[in-house]
């Protein structure tokens, strides 16, 4: 069974190729915590999606780090995710489809948006770690095709 | 990581590009790409995610761009799934609506039939 | 001065005649806690957003409550919009701008969207009264660097 | 509460929309009725928004869609602000960066003037 406060940490530069590795990590983190196969697979889409709006809207003028971090603590998994760039702006002409931050808030149990120290955003999400009622649906992906 | 993209061309008059294991922000300009050149040379499009275990809203924005630019030029468009497409897929499909907006199909050999009915250069 | 935890509430139908009503509740009640008056066309700019999201998205095939509660506590507003509908559900087909809920997260010193009890939405944000805090450093997140 | 809006017709083939008072989702229908009924009919728009103290992102979408109708269609389109335009309809327009991306001139006479610039009916 796993210990209460079991923590991840990575630290990369915000660049589209670095996301890969830091889902592989992640997941590899949550392996080793009691959460359903399927869920480890919700949560790591809804950090990629955290993960890629740093590297899209953070930094519009420079480089700059991705962190992510991750804790256990009790039945819940927190993800923080985390930049030094520009703040949360919206954006009328941003490149993306504009469903990043809803597929993170439909995904977790609660997300939280912030201004990180100095400058910048944290992310931060949570997920229980075994699939209860708190997201009704979750388990029950049945694309019928 | 992620496997190799590929894209196979069929008698039907489809592409069929191949998405395998994870794809997100850093292949989907690739797919855009490989999707983007069988809609210009008039050929249909089928993308194969029996095998693909992982996409983001980066693909899935290229998957909607796919089909509304071959609505367009007037060709086929069908996605393929799959007993082994990873359950993230689904779930982004599923949460956004588009597994009711994009044409679905069970298998490859049944997305090229779907795109091929909309495809003028196979009937 | 104000005192701690003062409060307000207002339920009304989740209608789009309704969000004026609410907006300029709100508005009375921030004259009553010591913030500046261009921050308060901040707050009720971003808890606007909150509510027409709640209007145009949180019950697609039904009538339902649109729901805002705020309180002082300390030298902090928060304020929550709640709905019972059918929970944070991403749309590439939206109407809007697509702006709501970057906006929110740009004007609210931090913005937590969770499940409300049963069903629906609950969007928390919470904004300085004093204007001081409301950038950087206003966040003690702590993610060891 | 929201006080009425109105439209002037000026001789420089621009309709002037005035948002008066507080506009949101509740009102931003008729906002794009008026300057789509504008635009249909060949005149140039000026959103005259000297007067308003609120807008939101429903109003910020009409305002947007308004001017890239304009574009297509070839008539100028141009909003007016001023010292008595609200601190929240400022803050908008600068979060979203559509300071930069509208035509935005200080009171109604500039903006009529930058309007007809675009505008064929007035050269
Ligand atoms: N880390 C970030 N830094 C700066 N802006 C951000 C960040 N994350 C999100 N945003 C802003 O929030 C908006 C909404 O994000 P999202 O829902 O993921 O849609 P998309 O990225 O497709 O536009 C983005 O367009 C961007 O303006
Ligand atoms: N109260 C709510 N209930 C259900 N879905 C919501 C709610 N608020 C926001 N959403 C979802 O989040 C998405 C993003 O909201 P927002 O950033 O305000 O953009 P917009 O409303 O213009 O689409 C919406 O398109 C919608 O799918």
């Amino acid at each position: 069974m796993a210990t209460d406060r079991q923590g991840f940490e990575i630290r990369v530069a915000a660049a589209a190729e670095n996301v890969p590795l830091v889902r592989h990590a992640l997941r590899a983190y949550l392996e080793t915590v009691p959460m359903p196969e399927d869920r480890v697979a919700e949560v790591v889409l809804a950090v990629t999606e955290a993960c890629a709006n740093v590297v899209v809207h953070a930094y519009p003028d420079a480089d700059g780090d991705l962190q992510v971090a991750a804790d256990l603590d009790g039945d819940v998994v927190e993800v923080r995710v985390r930049d030094n760039g520009r703040g949360i702006t919206p954006r009328v002409d941003s490149p993306g489809l504009g469903v990043g931050l809803p597929v993170m808030a439909a995904i977790a149990d609660s997300i939280e948006l912030g201004k990180a120290n100095g400058s910048g955003t944290e992310v931060r999400m949570t997920f229980a770690v075994r699939d209860t009622a708190s997201h009704p649906g979750s388990d029950s992906a049945t694309l019928s095709t | 990581m992620t496997d190799v993209n590929g894209v196979d061309r069929t008698t039907a008059g489809i592409d069929v590009v191949e998405l395998v294991g994870e794809n997100d922000l850093s292949t989907s300009a690739q797919v855009e790409r490989q999707i983007g050149e069988a809609i210009s040379a008039g050929r249909g499009v089928v993308v194969d995610m029996t095998e693909a275990t992982f996409i983001d809203s980066a693909v899935l924005r290229v998957l909607l761009s796919g089909q509304d630019r071959a609505a367009t030029v007037g060709v086929g468009f069908a996605i393929a799934l799959g007993t082994t497409t990873g359950h993230a897929v689904r779930r982004l499909l599923e949460l956004t609506g588009l597994s009711e907006r994009l044409v679905i199909a069970t298998g490859r050999t049944e997305a090229v039939a779907k795109a091929a009915e909309a495809n003028p250069a196979s009937r």
